[in-house]
């Protein structure tokens, strides 16, 4: 029993930094519908402003930089490429984020190079024990920052102009823009959001129980996916299901693993996605996702 | 109110002579525009006379043109050449299959190298392990592919968009989680040999040997034949499909569904089987590659693989044949010229010295080549080629009376 | 053209396929019979013959290399120490009046990039000096052998054994594994009953290293727990809850450098203190100076055949300053030693294919398969003589150090266990 | 009428006396207005014209570019990948064409688009916040005064979801929706479609009441009895082009009009015969799809279901 709290509050400790990561695909995919591939390079962009920085000025300073740097990113993303490719179908646009993040990932691993650069939070390799389960302090930390980011997502979507508007946007697009509703600066500030949610993503990826941000760092965006999607695209509390289902998922079936053997050694990566496999199967939108309107 | 009747509102404009609903002719006027590119003898518009030798007579003088430069590359070029080439050629053949789904469809698919999987290890189990003759293992190998693409289509049916795209990543986890632990079919992570090719007693490997016209015949330059060969086939197959009704069935279905629907197309059948037929390509793709390695490893069906086949038909174009092979072309050719030529480049830095590396520079070129596509070139490298040199040869075509191909994209 | 019907154009284009290809023949391209291709032997004006990438001056050596890709780091120093080996070589005068050229191509770990890389400079090496990645070798494995081409690859699993081409230098990881565990048993109190974590990568390396833990566990009488990961995987907590939870005495370490922080670093924090072995690809000196330092100096060991740069020997100590002077502020880790003495097996062969005058693939082959008691200076004594059998069977065990060049000192010379003597070593 | 025949060699139409200068009284006005998507030519040489506080009528069938006419001077042209080739829009002086949809609204244009599509999950709260979007805060609330004054149910419904109205209720909330920007111009989509004769008496009668707050109305219409009550001026569009214009009760009164669009006459010539591009036969087209956009596609893939 002992062992299963353990691996449920770690794999729930996960799961928070997986929903942060898909938190920021939300965002993007409920502006334009994209799904943004790019994600991963925004990652490392934060990651590596924050790395490079915090030496020079400070944890926190440099954490403020690394979100306004990915963010600005993400912005130019948007303004320079996106805004202007004028193509039929928003997968060509996924393919076009492919595209960026090629460019930006392989820059910026260049840039990193062979190093393994930390992050220097002030959490260090603390951990917290709660009877017979410990957890790092870094992913209580994560944990609360994805809730309290989740939550004042939620609240914005509802209660202000610009939720509204983004809101509006992902029912109808047209229909937004007939009310007036700037459809460019919707969907630019959803990248820029999503690129500052990708450096606090970032944040949490780099630091204990991970050594720090190396080329390899991206890969993690990869597990968001699955969280985005089995949570509903479109979905913000779908983004923190998501995360806390893969990261519960694949913490408990690397755990197991040796009980499970006959589904093969090393099934923990490819759990999460049997998941969303089965869950696609029964809700072809997610858990919380909307039913794509039939809009022709 | 004193005069009740008198002159249209509507004033004739200059082009009042055309008729509002286009007919094909006038639907190519507007964006054929005669440019230097066109072969000099179909330039002027005399030709307009006899169109239909002179638009055959071009065709025929560029594909045998085509063929005489494919008959003859194995007879100049060394292996690293006909391996590049054969590189390209499978991918290309995977290209079009998932240009067919993606392109042609609008299905996002980021799970095109799980079937390439699936072909180079069916090929190898039903050649080796069932003893199945090699040309029998490697179609049965494309079926098998197929039914994996039919297994997965209940999903593929149902899903759209973004969901389908991330659901089919599943197919690369899942598939290379099977790859590494199902050891005695696949031969877990060291993969397994992939028997030769023998078809008609020839034998598409280094040996026997095999001399033709004073020129060594190995296993590349058997294989040359082979997959030019296997992607001609699929190529005129796949166009026929995009050129006739099912083509047109499924370019509606990507650009308006439910309009679709509405008009009778069977969008969840259509869907399900363009993802079987896009997986049989995958397979043969698989088949071929499978060939050219002499051993199946499951590294290399990983996500990056998925991705490049993305980028090529973006950077082809998206919904053509011809697009698809530009595009696999472009992709797999472009590291491996960087590579080759790095000495000779002035951009690109020696490996290790701290520039960029040729790998880099091949990465960074194509990310901008797939950003580029996007933003300058609609059509991709196949919609360049078409405004630069075909354009005439349409219009002849057109000119004939003949009926419009349906469009492709 | 005039009027050409469907099938006169056919035949046409069979004729004019015809007609080039027959010209094909008749110009002799590059590629016609006795142009070079092929393993003709040619003997040279000096008496020598001479093979595939060997000319009358130079010796065409390359390196299929990782510089882009995960191993990029590793990849770096191969390269840079092989060339430093290679120009100082030449600077001497060459070998049997040749100088080397060293080709470095970078897959980036990319299995068909490696391929595609192999077949072009494959017919115009004399031998490769440095093959990294376990994938793409296996899935070469068989053209090497069939091109007799003397390949070094800088992996060390045992299914690249059994190929008179490939020679992997010093113990293999299930040899390390082995030693490793003789050495928890003898220093760090593992006794009969036991159970040890393996913590290892999915793949030949991961898999090799199982292979020696097991055999050792199952005559050791101890009980290995086997947690199994991607390379992508980054933190550890998982695994370490399962290692916890089995009560594990003492934890192996089959995985990337990454892996091996967030395990030595989440264990020591949720009170797992327990010692860590690890393969020699398990460690590198870039993660002392990021949080999980201090948990890897503790009680983190590794183990290789080869010498770390802190070694104090003469050898050593010329290659650490000739590097440094070359490659000033660039990482010195055991790429370097490795590298360098990769470099020098193709060498030693070269030079003893010389004296021999047969500068062919066989010819450098046979020389290279002569050699029983290579090397010392860099690590173990290695024993060419024969290729489904590691060639060494010793392993030293080094230990973290944040002061030492290299981030590593020797904890414990090398030594083999008694276990890794008669130990079969599985091949291929 | 033949569509490839041309309005010169064309079937009877009634003209009216000129119009106001709408420059002069700051409305709407189009000229020569060409619409393609793609290769298909969905409107020509359209002239129009709405003066300030006027209602004008825009008649015609299915497929007649009554919707593409409007998504022209909205701005949303570029949702269908639809644009105007040649021909100029002009609102007050200004013109109208190649700026963003969101411009235009700020500019006092607003479309309620056809088939109402209120955001049907949000509440109707938040519809109508989202309709005053693109302008300026202080002046949403007056608006919403107004609105909840001609629609009280959208008061009392004012945290429902919008997806759970009735049809009417949406309809009337889609119109409160555009009015909270403020508009001097509306333009109304098949604003009776689908409704019950009484709600569409209902919605007819609001148009008349925001026309005499001062509102000028383009009202695009099927329901031709209806729209020719409401306007001052109609304009008939078959197959892209204008093909009768002129004043609403001169149209109503001729025969032409009162066979093919208000259901007297022989019904036989119900629709333009000849070659030209009517309606394809078949499934009623999906509403939210601009009919001559897919027409051409319609035409061949009708031979493909045969």
């Amino acid at each position: 029993m002992a062992v299963f709290l353990e691996l449920l509050v770690n794999g729930i400790s996960v799961g928070a930094v997986y929903a942060l990561i898909a938190l920021g695909f939300v965002v993007i995919f409920k502006a334009t519908e994209v799904v943004n591939f790019t994600h991963a390079s925004l990652l490392l962009a934060g990651g590596y402003v924050i790395a490079r920085l915090h030496p020079l000025i400070g944890f926190w300073a440099a954490l403020a930089a690394g979100i306004a740097a990915a963010a600005l990113v993400g912005a130019l993303v948007e303004f320079l490429i996106l805004r202007r490719a004028h193509v039929g179908s928003r997968g060509v646009l996924a393919i076009v984020t492919i595209g960026v993040d090629i460019l930006l990932t392989t820059e910026l691993t260049r840039q990193i190079g062979t190093e393994v650069l930390a992050l220097g939070d002030p959490w260090g390799d603390r951990v917290l024990h709660l009877g017979p389960v410990t957890i790092a302090e870094t992913r209580v930390v994560a944990l609360a920052v994805a809730a309290a980011l989740i939550v004042a997502f939620l609240l914005a979507f509802k209660f202000t102009g610009w939720g509204v508007a983004m809101r509006a946007t992902a029912e109808d697009a047209e229909t937004a823009a007939l009310m007036g509703v700037r459809l460019g600066r919707v969907s630019l500030s959803a990248w820029a959001v999503a690129g500052a949610l990708a450096a606090v993503a970032a944040l949490f990826l780099c630091v204990f129980p991970t050594p720090g941000l190396d080329r390899g760092t991206a890969a993690a965006a990869m597990k968001a996916f699955p969280a985005a999607i089995l949570g509903g695209l479109d979905s913000t509390t779908g983004a923190l299901a998501g995360g806390l289902i893969v990261g519960v998922t694949e913490t408990l079936m690397s755990g197991y693993q040796s009980e499970l053997a006959f589904l093969g050694r090393g099934i923990g990566d490819a759990a999460p996605f049997l998941v969303m496999i089965v869950i696609l199967l029964l809700r072809p939108s997610g858990l919380f996702g909307t039913k794509e309107p039939a809009r022709v | 109110m004193s005069e009740p009747v008198s002159e249209p509102v509507s004033e004739p404009t200059s082009e009042a002579a055309t008729p509002v609903r286009d007919t094909p002719t006038t639907a190519t006027s507007t964006t054929a525009t005669p440019t230097a590119g066109t072969p000099a003898p179909g330039a002027s518009r005399p030709l307009l006379a006899v169109p239909g030798i002179t638009a055959r007579t071009l065709r025929l003088v560029l594909w045998l043109a085509v063929v005489a430069v494919a008959v003859a590359v194995p007879f100049y070029l060394e292996g690293f050449w006909l391996q590049a080439g054969l590189f390209a050629m499978s991918a290309a053949i995977g290209a079009i299959g998932i240009n067919l789904l993606t392109g042609a469809t609008g299905q996002l698919s980021l799970g095109h190298a799980f079937f390439l999987a699936v072909g180079a290890y069916s090929y190898v189990y039903l050649s080796t392990d069932l003893g199945l003759p090699t040309p029998l293992a490697a179609v049965a190998a494309v079926i098998v592919a197929g039914l994996c693409g039919g297994v997965f289509s209940p999903i593929a049916g149902r899903l759209k968009g973004a969901y389908l795209g991330i659901a089919t990543l599943a197919l690369i986890f899942v598939g290379q989680h099977i790859l590494f632990n199902a050891e005695p079919v696949t031969g877990g992570f060291n993969g397994r040999p992939v028997p030769p090719m023998e078809l008609f007693g020839l034998v598409f490997a280094d040996t026997p040997e095999l001399v033709v016209l004073n020129v060594p015949f190995g296993s590349l330059e058997r294989l040359w034949f082979l997959g030019i060969a296997l992607l001609a086939g699929v190529a005129v197959f796949a166009r026929g499909v995009l050129r006739g009704r099912p083509g047109l069935a499924m370019n509606t279905i990507r650009d308006h569904e439910i309009a679709a629907g509405v008009m009778g197309v069977p969008v969840a059948r259509y869907r399900a089987g363009v993802f079987v037929l896009s997986s049989m390509y995958g397979g043969l793709a698989g088949v071929l590659v499978a060939l050219v390695f002499q051993q199946v490893v499951p590294d290399y069906f990983g996500m990056l693989l998925s991705l490049d086949y993305l980028a090529m038909i973006v950077i082809g174009g998206l919904g053509s044949v011809a697009g698809a092979v530009a595009g696999a072309a472009f992709v797999s050719l472009l590291p491996q010229l960087l590579t080759r030529y790095s000495d000779a480049l002035p951009l690109v830095a020696e490996p290790g010295s701290g520039g960029v590396s040729p790998a880099e520079a091949a990465r960074i070129l194509y990310g901008a080549a797939v950003v580029a596509v996007v933003l300058f070139l609609p059509g991709g490298l196949a919609g360049l080629a078409t405004r630069l040199g075909r354009v005439r040869l349409k219009e002849l075509r057109w000119a004939k009376s003949a009926p419009a191909p349906a469009s492709r994209r | 053209m005039g009027k050409i019907g469907t099938r006169a154009g056919v035949a046409a284009l069979a004729l004019l396929s015809l007609a080039v290809a027959a010209s094909a023949a008749g110009c002799a391209s590059g590629k016609a019979t006795g142009g070079g291709d092929g393993a003709g032997a040619t003997a040279g004006g000096d008496g020598v013959k001479t093979g595939p990438g060997v000319s009358a001056t130079t010796i065409t050596v390359s390196a299929l290399t990782d510089l882009t890709g995960p191993y990029a780091s590793f990849g770096k120093s191969l390269t840079q120490a092989q060339q430093l080996y290679f120009d100082q070589v030449n600077a001497a005068g060459g070998v049997c009046g040749r100088k080397y050229e060293l080709v470095v191509r970078d897959h980036g770990y990319d299995t068909q990039k490696a391929v595609a890389a192999y077949t072009e400079v494959a017919p115009k090496s004399a031998a490769i000096a440095q093959f990294i990645g376990s994938p793409m070798i296996t899935a070469l494995k068989q053209r090497v052998d069939g091109d007799k081409l003397l390949t070094i690859p800088m992996a060390w699993a045992t299914t690249l054994l059994g190929s008179r081409a490939i020679q992997v230098t010093g113990t293999t990881y299930d040899v390390d594994m082995i030693n490793a565990v003789e050495f928890l048993v003898k220093e760090k109190g593992i006794t009969s009953g036991d159970k040890i974590g393996h913590l290892y990568f999915e793949g030949d390396y991961g898999e090799s290293s199982l292979n020696g833990s097991k055999y050792a566990a199952d005559k050791l009488g101890l009980q290995i727990v086997e947690q199994k990961i991607k390379a992508t995987d980054q933190d550890m907590s998982a695994q370490v809850a399962a290692f916890k939870a089995a009560g594990v005495k003492a934890v192996l370490v089959s995985v990337g450098p990454r892996q091996t922080a967030s395990l030595v670093g989440v264990s020591l924090a949720k009170g797992m203190d327990v010692p860590f072995v690890g393969s020699n690809s398990a460690y590198s000196p870039q993660l002392l100076p990021t949080p999980a330092g201090p948990a890897l100096l503790k009680d983190f060991y590794y183990v290789s055949a080869g010498t770390p740069v802190s070694v104090q020997n003469a050898a050593m100590q010329r290659l650490v300053a000739d590097y440094q002077a070359k490659y000033p502020g660039e990482t010195l880790d055991s790429g370097v030693p490795t590298g360098w003495s990769a470099a020098m097996i193709v060498d030693e062969a070269m030079k003893k294919a010389c004296e021999a005058k047969d500068l062919t693939r066989e010819g450098v082959l046979t020389a290279h398969r002569s050699q029983s008691g290579f090397g010392g200076d860099f690590g173990t004594p290695m024993d060419f003589t024969f290729f489904d059998k590691p060639a060494s069977r010793s392993s030293y065990l080094l230990k973290p150090d944040k002061a030492a060049l290299g981030g590593a000192v020797v904890f414990r010379e090398a030594e083999v266990s008694e276990l890794a003597k008669d130990y079969p070593v599985p091949v291929g | 009428m033949s569509g490839e025949a041309g309005p010169e060699t064309g079937g009877p139409r009634i003209e009216g006396p000129r119009i106001a200068d709408p420059e002069e009284t700051g409305g709407l006005d189009i000229r020569g207005l060409e619409v393609r998507y793609g290769p298909v030519r969905a409107l020509r040489g359209v002239h129009l014209s709405v003066p300030g506080g006027a209602v004008a009528a825009v008649l015609g069938a299915n497929g007649a570019g009554k919707t593409t006419l409007l998504r022209a001077v909205s701005g949303t042209l570029r949702f269908h990948r639809g644009a105007i080739t040649s021909g100029t829009v002009a609102f007050g002086g200004s013109r109208l064409d190649g700026v963003p949809a969101a411009a235009v609204v700020r500019r006092g244009v607003v479309q309620v688009p056809e088939g109402r599509r209120v955001f049907a999950r949000m509440t109707v709260a938040e519809n109508l916040r989202a309709g005053a979007l693109g302008v300026p805060g202080r002046r949403a609330a007056a608006a919403r005064e107004r609105v909840f004054e001609l629609f009280p149910v959208l008061a009392e419904r004012a945290h429902q979801r919008a997806g759970l109205l009735s049809g009417g209720e949406q309809q009337m909330l889609a119109i409160g929706r555009a009015l909270m920007a403020g508009p001097s111009l509306l333009l109304l989509d098949e604003p009776t479609l689908g409704l019950a004769p009484l709600m569409a008496a209902r919605i007819a009668d609001t148009v008349r009441q925001i026309n005499a707050q001062g509102t000028s109305v383009l009202l695009v219409e099927q329901n031709a009895a209806m729209a020719l009550a409401l306007a001052e001026r109609a304009y008939v569009l078959e197959v892209g082009e204008v093909a009768l214009s002129g004043p609403a009760a001169d149209l109503a009164a001729s025969d032409e009009v009162r066979r093919r669009y208000l259901g007297v006459g022989a019904p036989e010539t119900d629709r333009p015969v000849g070659t030209g591009p009517g309606p394809a036969p078949g499934p009623a087209p999906d509403p939210a799809t601009d009919p001559a956009a897919e027409k051409h596609e319609r035409t061949r893939l009708a031979r493909w279901t045969a």
